[in-house]
């Protein structure tokens, strides 16, 4: 608010306009500033308007149609009058952004080196191609992607969810910018990276004096990497101030209930009714290759796997590891290039498409991109009607019914079953996507990164309806994430992978308390923490 | 910048002045010289482009107007001594005619080239050599007689007694031999040149011209001067121009627009193709300068309704005079393109006094129709009410059997109680249906144009009842089978004198027009445009257009 | 628990009170009616269509008929130019007579119209449908299936359109009726472009995870069809039907100018416009009107398309309203 | 990619042999007699049959397809009456018109046609597309109104119409350019392209609205997508977004539409052709249907389908460098 604040934001208030209903106020008087070099955490469930709140810092609202009001100023800049050049000079330049859904993020048609060179170009005026390509290579180095040199060279559909994300932050820093407003940068990542990346975000602030706004649900990141705390809840600020002091003492219930809510990577799971249902799924020796010749990637490598019905297995690893690869092949959507797959003894590995239909319902999957799994032009609402409409079992009158319900059940708004998925935040669209994959009554669910963008009490109460639904309906769940906190909360036994290849199998308190492989060790050491 | 392409523009002084030699001539032609070999060439008077490269017996006099329908000698020294009533026929060559690389022509030459033309490789040509030369029928040319030797070798009805006679002996009298001998088929070939249907690529000129580049399957043909031509020999050709430069494939509006603007080697350019027209002829009416460059001709030509009266209704006379009484010929004229591009006609021969025009209307309908006469004898041929009747034309977007002038006789007839129906064919399809003896419809549009300027070949084909084929091509469309018609024709083709014949034939027209086989509608008129450096235009009534061996350029 | 389960009290609860909104068909025609630009089309259009159907009432109300000539208001010598200025128009004739004959204008345009829009409307649905069914079936088939359909696609659009239309209406009966002869023959024989451009873009569509989460619901590859893919391909589809469709009817004028398109006398604007061709200079209206009625018509369906296009995407409905704003209010909102 | 190449080409075969057996099939339910229009109209029907024999039309219609397909393998051999004329492999037979070899026929007429499909592709691609980004750079203003009338006047006017328009305003009125003969590109490249300008133009504009158009909506829709919003937030320029970020993924339907409509292009260079009387395949085409000549339109289709079909190989080719996430199969 002085005149040497790096952002001053006053009285910000936006809503979207929604069709056929009021406005929808995702932020409300919102007012913060932030010394430059100082790091400000903003936390809250998912859908409080954080990212609306960031996005407004580069005055991204402009040309959709949302409704801003309040100002806000970036170094300087009146980023709500400011001209499209001068908008243009702060973006990238001042303030850089690193967004919510980093798969969808990149053009699909560049090289990732090429997208970071140009951004780093539009800045760096006179830096010529070949400079700005090693610059990109250096940066996407630094944020940890292996061999950066070549993989500069690929395209985005060639990463991995996390890889992406880190390609994104990677282009942020290329930048070198002011201020870095990054929206729940380390959702995709595993603790390793997390702990890596956030590393590299202090380093970067000490060196070169930025400014760091950070949107995270996680609580744990948020205490090791900034200095202040804004909690929001329903677009309004709820508690301000040093993050030491919101955490030891919050001032509000919400802010403590928060606290109370986040997982610890210590806590055993609650015990759970016995887990020695019959066999559902068993793999043994299941492969996948992309691509022929020699630009094949072996993404999995003989992974052999039993899945029992009610139980829940939980995946970690880092990222790129083959996580999402191995759920694509348990579930059908990939056909192993070798092994076997058998579901209830029946063997689906090499079924066609047209036999495995019966099974389909049966096994569903909650992907882990919440953009591009989400039709663009249906209604939420109609995307999980789908399987029940399929199955045909109901009429229409349930369906609606038991669309709502479950809308309800992943703590959505029973009524956003006509809204469309750009109207929904990240938490949001994820809550839609478990939902989908819950609609059919399955009896078992890969869950891939199904909590990564929750906040901790949405995201506790996303744990316990799968944990509730698990007893009801003896569901089996694969539960892919990186997390490990999260994981050792819902699972029952634990996969760790690296590298396509099973390093640690186990059941889940056998594995994090006596972790044989070092790598698992190396994970659990990373695992941030509260305070 | 962008140059105009081809050739030097003239550069003389204005469209007077005596014709000089030199310069290029460019001819904008819309239909590609596909055909070059003289066998297969179909063409009145030797044709345009043609009778620049292939001189004949005999060939159509190169001056203005009527005077141009005469027909004179080419390489013969007169055009034809006639004996045994017109059945035989002598030719002496001239001295001193020599092919485009020196070597004589001789009267065994030009009996090759008659011989070849009845090989069914070069199938193509008029039909009436196969019709009037004794063994005609059964001769399959040179090439066939060659390999199975039954044939023999030459047709016996065509005597070279020496290097410089020809003498013709035919089935029966005809006393228009001399303008048949004016088809390219009379043109010499040399038999040790000749490549069978490769011919065409390379023709041995006998003309002023030669052949020295033939692209693009007759679409760019260059001619350039024969030197071994002389004009002492031939009276008819000028070859004023150096070469000439013949580009086809062009459509009819490029070609009048290019006309007009004469930009470039445009300026020295004439078609032997493509008329103005109507729109074209609006336009260049309101300009002067334009209006003096058209050349205005008259070609032998009939169009006409034509009538199966083996079919119902139109057995019935009165039902055909119903329908000629009815016609509007204004409507019909102006579908035609307007009274600048079609005169009205009420006789089937055409309106020239060389083909025996005697002027009759059996049928007045006035200028636009009399459609309550033509009621009236609706009426008593039993139809009171009115008669649905079917009217056949092509969809071909042409002038003269296109659906233009239909819907304007379909307008005159609805007028006068008539209910007609159009049937549009394909134009293939039209042409075998019209002239198929078995198909052939009620009701017609239909065309005639004489071979030549003379009532013979314009009336025979139509009103000969020895000439109706039952398996071929028919024009006899009226099936006209009368003894005394096929009298009269016999007895006015054996007459030699030109004059004597067409008032005959005049005669016989008049006759036959009360029948009221065809309904005459109208002749055409030929308008083109010449570019602003052509000089010494001569349209001529033989073939109504620009003679191209009489322009200079320079 | 209990608690966790019940609705945040965050923003999206501001919608809960309001009336429950619109289903997906619903939207898009309230997103539609909203735009001047698919109002006016889609009127402009519907005009047209009256003014087609009405033909002869409106013939009746101008005193004239298409067929009739009028030898008295060409000047016949100088080519059939009509009499007066402007191509003859007078209280009579209210946009002049055509030269060489003199019918009427007014009418043969009107009359026109029912020949050229049912034609282009017709073959264009045709081929839509077609394309769209050939498109999807190469994209969502086999191996072997997609490489049939790609060569029988490959075959069509090698297909010279005109030399067939010449054969076919040769053959067809004398009686069939000449419209629909053309809508099939168009309809079925250049429909190649659009199926390889549906096919293009369903392979697209394919990559994409909701495509996926369809398939795990076990929907039909039918169903996945029509309820995931269709209504991303609408946009391209819908764009490139409405330029299809001047090109039908460009294609009947080219069918007309070679002699195998609408019987005469019944007129169309493409055989009106293929026989005006030379009037350029001695008569320019009688060449400006029929090429201006296929534009109009052109011009509408393009608008329609496009307003419909984007009326089909939700995301459209922000996005549009940037334009505006940011002419009236520069930086007013960020 | 090598193997799908081949692959694809294997097809073209099938496709091609498909191509010729629907031209022959449609040849004998077309009116009209090819030997009689050969022969001319006053031929007798004695001289039709020997000219019918004389082209082969005499032998059941399998037994001509049959030597037509040896013909392409083998060549063949025809008597001239004086000799016999050698037509090499692929041989597509005889002309009934004018007894050239079709094979040689298409050869000599291809360059003006490849050159009028060549430039007016070029210049359609540049107009179409070129309007199509600026229309969206300009959303909403003057420009993009302007250019969408005039885009749309071009689509709306067939090419005789506009083909004439042309001529009189560049070559009659203005007199800028010459009215246009063909020139070999080979013989004068500078007066190859002045020559071709006008008959490009005429045929580019009648496609290029339907590129503008395919742009334009295709453009809006990749505009919409969350990566342009990555570049967005980094302060790229909106003519870079457009046009590096959006435009690829916005071409593939038009690369995929230009692969199909390089065969309707044939159809209107057909009209083009005839209408600027450039000596093309397309004139050829017309003529040869108009007198039934079938060698010459089996040759035709045959090389007109070979050159699309390869169009969409080389269009599916570059699609998949474009997005390699698509595979080619
Ligand atoms: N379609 C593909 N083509 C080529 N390589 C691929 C493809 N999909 C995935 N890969 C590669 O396979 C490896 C495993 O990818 P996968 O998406 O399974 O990782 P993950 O464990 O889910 O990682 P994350 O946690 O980052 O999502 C990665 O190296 C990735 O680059
Ligand atoms: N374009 C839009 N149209 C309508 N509503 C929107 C739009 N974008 C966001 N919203 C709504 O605004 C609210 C705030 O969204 P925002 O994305 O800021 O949430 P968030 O705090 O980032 O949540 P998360 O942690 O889940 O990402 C949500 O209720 C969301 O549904
Ligand atoms: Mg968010
Ligand atoms: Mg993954």
């Amino acid at each position: 608010m002085t005149a040497k604040s790096l952002v001053s934001v006053e009285g910000l208030s936006v809503s979207f306009p929604s069709a056929g209903g009021p406005p929808v106020r995702a932020v409300e008087d919102l007012s913060f500033s932030l010394a430059p070099g100082g790091a400000l955490g903003i936390v809250g469930e998912s859908g409080s308007g954080k990212s609306t709140a960031a996005y407004a810092l580069l005055g991204l609202h402009r040309g959709t149609g949302a409704d801003v009001t309040g100002t806000v100023r970036v170094a300087g800049h009146d980023v709500t009058a400011a001209d499209e050049a001068e908008l243009r000079r702060v973006r990238g330049g001042v303030a850089a952004m690193v967004f919510q859904d980093p798969l969808s993020s990149l053009d699909p048609y560049q090289a990732v080196g090429d997208q970071i060179a140009e951004v780093h170009r539009v800045h760096h005026r006179g830096v010529s191609r070949r400079a700005a390509r090693a610059r990109a290579v250096e940066v996407l180095d630094r944020v940890g992607i292996p061999d950066a040199a070549r993989r500069a060279r690929s395209r985005p559909h060639e990463f991995s969810g996390g890889q992406r994300q880190r390609a994104l932050i990677a282009m942020a820093v290329a930048c070198a910018p002011r201020l870095l407003v990054a929206d729940e940068p380390t959702t995709a990542l595993d603790v390793t990276v997390q702990a890596q990346i956030l590393g590299l975000l202090r380093e970067l602030r000490e060196e070169t004096g930025m400014g760091l706004v950070l949107v995270t649900h996680d609580l744990g990141v948020a205490a090791g990497s900034v200095d202040e705390l804004l909690v929001m809840r329903g677009g309004r600020a709820v508690e301000r101030g040093p993050v030491r002091d919101v955490l030891r003492a919050p001032a509000e219930p919400y802010t403590r209930e928060l606290l109370d809510a986040v997982p610890r990577v210590e806590e055993r799971r609650a015990p759970v009714a016995s887990s020695d249902g019959p066999v559902l799924l068993e793999a043994t020796g299941l492969r996948q290759e992309f691509g022929r010749g020699r630009r094949s990637v072996t993404a999995v490598d003989g992974v052999s796997f039993t899945l029992r019905a009610g139980e829940t297995v939980g995946v970690v690893g880092e990222s790129g590891s083959g996580k999402t690869t191995l759920g694509r092949m348990l579930v059908r959507l990939l056909r192993p290039t070798d092994g076997e797959l058998r579901y209830r003894g029946r063997d689906i590995g090499g079924m066609k498409e047209r036999e495995l239909r019966s099974f389909r319902s049966e096994l569903q999957m909650v992907f882990q991109d919440p953009v591009s799994s989400l039709n663009p032009r249906r209604s939420v609402g109609e995307s999980i009607a789908d399987p029940l409409r399929v199955a045909g079992r109901l009429g229409e009158k349930e369906i609606v019914a038991r669309v709502r319900d479950l809308l309800e059940r992943v703590g959505l708004d029973p009524d956003a079953y006509h809204r469309y998925p750009h109207e929904f935040s990240g938490g949001q669209r994820q809550r839609v996507g478990i939902a989908r994959a819950l609609a059919p009554s399955p009896k078992v669910v890969v869950c891939d990164e199904p909590v990564s963008a929750l906040d901790v009490t949405t995201q506790a109460q996303v744990v316990s309806l799968l944990g509730e639904l698990q007893r009801e309906l003896g569901l089996a769940l694969v539960f892919i994430a990186h997390d490990l906190a999260v994981v050792r909360q819902v699972s029952d036994r634990v996969v760790v992978m690296r590298g396509g290849r099973v390093v640690e199998e186990g059941v889940a308190d056998a594995v994090y308390e006596r972790a044989e492989h070092p790598y698992t060790r190396g994970l659990l050491a990373a695992v941030p923490r509260l305070g | 910048g962008p140059k105009d392409g081809g050739g030097d523009a003239g550069s003389a002084d204005g469209a007077g002045g005596a014709p000089k030699k030199g310069g290029t001539l460019t001819v904008l032609n819309r239909a590609p010289q596909k055909q070059f070999d003289p066998a297969r060439l179909y063409t009145s008077g030797g044709g345009n482009v043609p009778s620049l490269v292939f001189r004949t017996l005999t060939t159509r006099h190169r001056a203005n107007g009527a005077e141009g329908t005469k027909v004179v000698p080419d390489l013969a020294t007169d055009t034809g001594k006639p004996s045994d009533d017109a059945k035989v026929w002598t030719y002496r060559l001239k001295d001193g005619l020599t092919y485009e690389d020196g070597s004589p022509i001789t009267s065994a030459d030009i009996k090759y080239g008659i011989e070849r033309s009845f090989a069914a490789e070069l199938s193509g040509g008029g039909p009436y050599l196969r019709d009037w030369l004794i063994g005609g029928q059964d001769y399959q040319g040179p090439y066939k007689a060659a390999s199975d030797g039954k044939t023999g070798k030459g047709l016996d009805s065509i005597e070279t007694p020496d290097a410089k006679t020809i003498v013709f002996h035919l089935r029966k009298s005809e006393g228009d031999f001399p303008y048949l001998a004016t088809s390219t088929q009379f043109a010499p070939v040399p038999k040790a040149k000749d490549t069978g249907a490769k011919y065409a690529e390379h023709p041995v000129s006998s003309g002023p011209y030669k052949v020295v580049r033939n692209t693009g399957d007759g679409e760019h043909l260059l001619l350039e001067r024969n030197p071994h031509w002389s004009e002492a020999t031939d009276k008819e050709r000028h070859a004023y121009p150096d070469t000439i430069d013949v580009r086809s494939g062009l459509s009819p509006a490029v070609i009048n627009q290019r006309l007009s603007t004469g930009s470039g080697a445009d300026a020295a350019a004439v078609t032997t193709d493509t008329n103005l027209g109507p729109a074209e002829l609006a336009q260049v009416t309101n300009d002067k300068k334009l209006a003096s460059r058209v050349g205005t001709g008259h070609f032998g030509y009939t169009n006409y309704l034509a009538f199966n009266p083996e079919s119902k209704p139109f057995d019935d006379p009165k039902v055909r005079q119903a329908v000629a009484y009815a016609i509007n010929r204004t409507s019909v004229v102006n579908a035609a393109g307007g009274s600048s591009l079609a005169e009205p006609a009420t006789t089937f021969l055409p309106n020239q006094k060389p083909l025996g025009y005697t002027p009759y209307d059996h049928f007045p309908a006035g200028k636009t129709g009399d459609p309550d006469k033509a009621k009236e004898l609706l009426k008593e041929a039993g139809h009171p009410d009115g008669l649905e009747i079917t009217l056949t034309h092509s969809t071909a977007a042409n002038f003269e059997t296109g659906p233009d002038v239909a819907t304007a006789v379909q307008e005159a007839l609805n007028k006068a109680g008539f209910k007609v129906r159009l049937e549009g064919l394909e134009d293939n399809a039209y042409e075998d249906k019209i002239h198929s003896v078995k198909d052939q419809p009620g009701l017609f549009l239909a065309h005639w144009g004489a071979d030549w300027p003379s009532g013979g070949p314009f009336l025979a084909p139509i009103f000969d009842g020895r000439q109706i084929v039952k398996d071929g091509y028919n024009f006899n469309s009226g099936r006209l089978d009368d003894s005394k018609v096929n009298d009269e024709i016999d007895a006015i083709n054996k007459i030699t004198d030109h004059d004597a014949a067409a008032k005959r034939w005049g005669a016989l027209d008049v006759k036959i027009g009360e029948q009221a086989l065809t309904v005459p509608l109208f002749h055409p008129v030929y308008k083109r445009l010449y570019g602003k450096d052509v000089k010494n235009v001569v349209i001529s009534d033989w073939t109504g257009v620009l003679d191209v061996s009489q322009v200079a350029v320079k | 628990m209990t608690e966790l389960l019940t609705a945040p009290s965050g923003p999206s609860g501001t919608e809960a009170g309001a009336a429950a909104p619109a289903s997906g068909a619903r939207q898009v025609w309230r997103r539609l009616r909203a735009r001047k630009a698919a109002l006016a089309a889609a009127a402009v259009l519907g005009l047209l269509v009256v003014l087609a159907l009405g033909a002869p009432l409106f013939a009746a109300l101008e005193g004239q008929d298409p067929t009739t000539y009028h030898d008295g208001l060409v000047d016949s010598a100088r080519g059939g130019v009509p009499v007066g200025p402007f191509g003859g128009i007078s209280a009579e004739h209210w946009l002049g007579v055509e030269p060489g004959t003199g019918r009427d204008l007014f009418v043969r345009l009107l009359y026109g119209a029912r020949v050229s829009l049912a034609v282009a409307v017709g073959a264009t649905l045709v081929q839509v449908l077609i394309g769209v069914v050939v498109g999807l079936a190469a994209a969502l088939g086999n191996r072997l299936a997609d490489s049939v359909l790609g060569h029988l696609t490959d075959v069509m659009v090698a297909l010279p359109l005109l030399v067939f239309a010449i054969a076919v209406t040769a053959v067809a009966p004398e009686d069939f009726p000449r419209p629909l002869l053309l809508v099939v023959v168009i309809g079925l024989i250049a429909w190649g472009a659009m199926a390889r451009l549906v096919r293009a873009q369903a392979l697209g569509l394919l990559k994409l995870d909701y495509v996926s989460a369809a398939r795990l619901s076990g929907a039909s590859t039918w169903r996945i069809a029509r309820r995931e893919l269709l209504p991303g391909l609408a946009a391209p589809v819908i764009t490139y039907a409405a330029v299809m469709l001047p090109q039908n009817m460009l294609n009947e004028a080219s069918m007309s100018f070679l002699g195998v398109g609408i019987k005469p006398p019944t007129p169309s604007w493409g055989q009106m416009l293929s026989s005006a061709t030379t009037w350029f200079r001695a008569d320019p209206l009688y060449v400006v009107l029929p090429a201006l009625m296929l534009f109009v018509t052109t011009f509408a369906f393009t608008v329609l398309g496009d307003t419909v296009r984007a009326a089909l995407d939700p995301r459209e409905a922000s996005r549009l309203r940037v334009g505006r704003k940011r002419r009236t209010r520069k930086g007013g909102s960020s | 990619m090598i193997s799908y190449v081949a692959r694809r080409l294997l097809g073209v075969l099938a496709v091609l042999l498909v191509l010729s057996v629907v031209v022959y099939a449609t040849f004998y339910l077309a009116p009209g007699d090819p030997a009689r229009l050969a022969c001319g109209p006053k031929c007798d029907p004695e001289q039709v049959r020997q000219v019918r024999a004389q082209l082969g039309l005499d032998q059941p219609v399998y037994v001509q397809y049959w030597h037509f397909l040896t013909g392409i393998v083998t060549g063949h051999d025809y008597s001239t009456g004086t000799g016999v004329r050698h037509c090499d492999a692929p041989c597509l037979g005889l002309s009934f018109q004018s007894d050239q070899p079709v094979t040689d026929l298409i050869v000599q007429r291809l360059p003006a046609t490849a050159s009028l499909a060549a430039g007016a592709m070029v210049l359609w691609l540049v107009i179409g597309i070129g309007s199509g980004l600026l229309s969206v750079l300009r959303r909403g203003g003057v420009t993009e109104r302007v250019l969408t009338w005039i885009t749309l006047a071009g689509t709306a006017t067939p090419v005789f119409i506009s083909g004439i328009g042309l001529l009189m305003l560049f070559c009659a009125y203005l007199e800028w350019l010459p009215f246009p003969t063909y020139v070999p590109l080979v013989d004068d490249p500078e007066q190859w392209a002045w020559n071709l300008l006008l008959p490009c133009l005429a045929l580019a504009l009648l496609e290029a609205a339907k590129y503008a158009r395919m742009t334009r909506s295709s453009l809006l829709e990749t505009l919409a997508e969350d990566h342009v919003r990555t570049f967005r937030a980094y302060g790229v320029g909106e003519r870079a977004i457009v046009g590096r970020h959006a435009l690829r993924g916005a071409l593939a339907p038009v690369i995929a539409l230009t692969a199909a409509d390089f065969g309707s292009m044939f159809g209107n260079a057909m009209l083009t052709e005839t209408m600027f009387g450039l000596p093309g395949v397309g004139q050829l085409l017309v003529h040869a249907t108009q007198t039934i000549d079938l060698p010459v339109v089996v040759g035709l289709v045959m090389v007109t389908g070979a050159a699309v079909a390869i169009a969409n190989i080389v269009a599916d080719v570059l699609y998949a460098v474009a997005d390699r996430r698509v595979a080619l199969r």
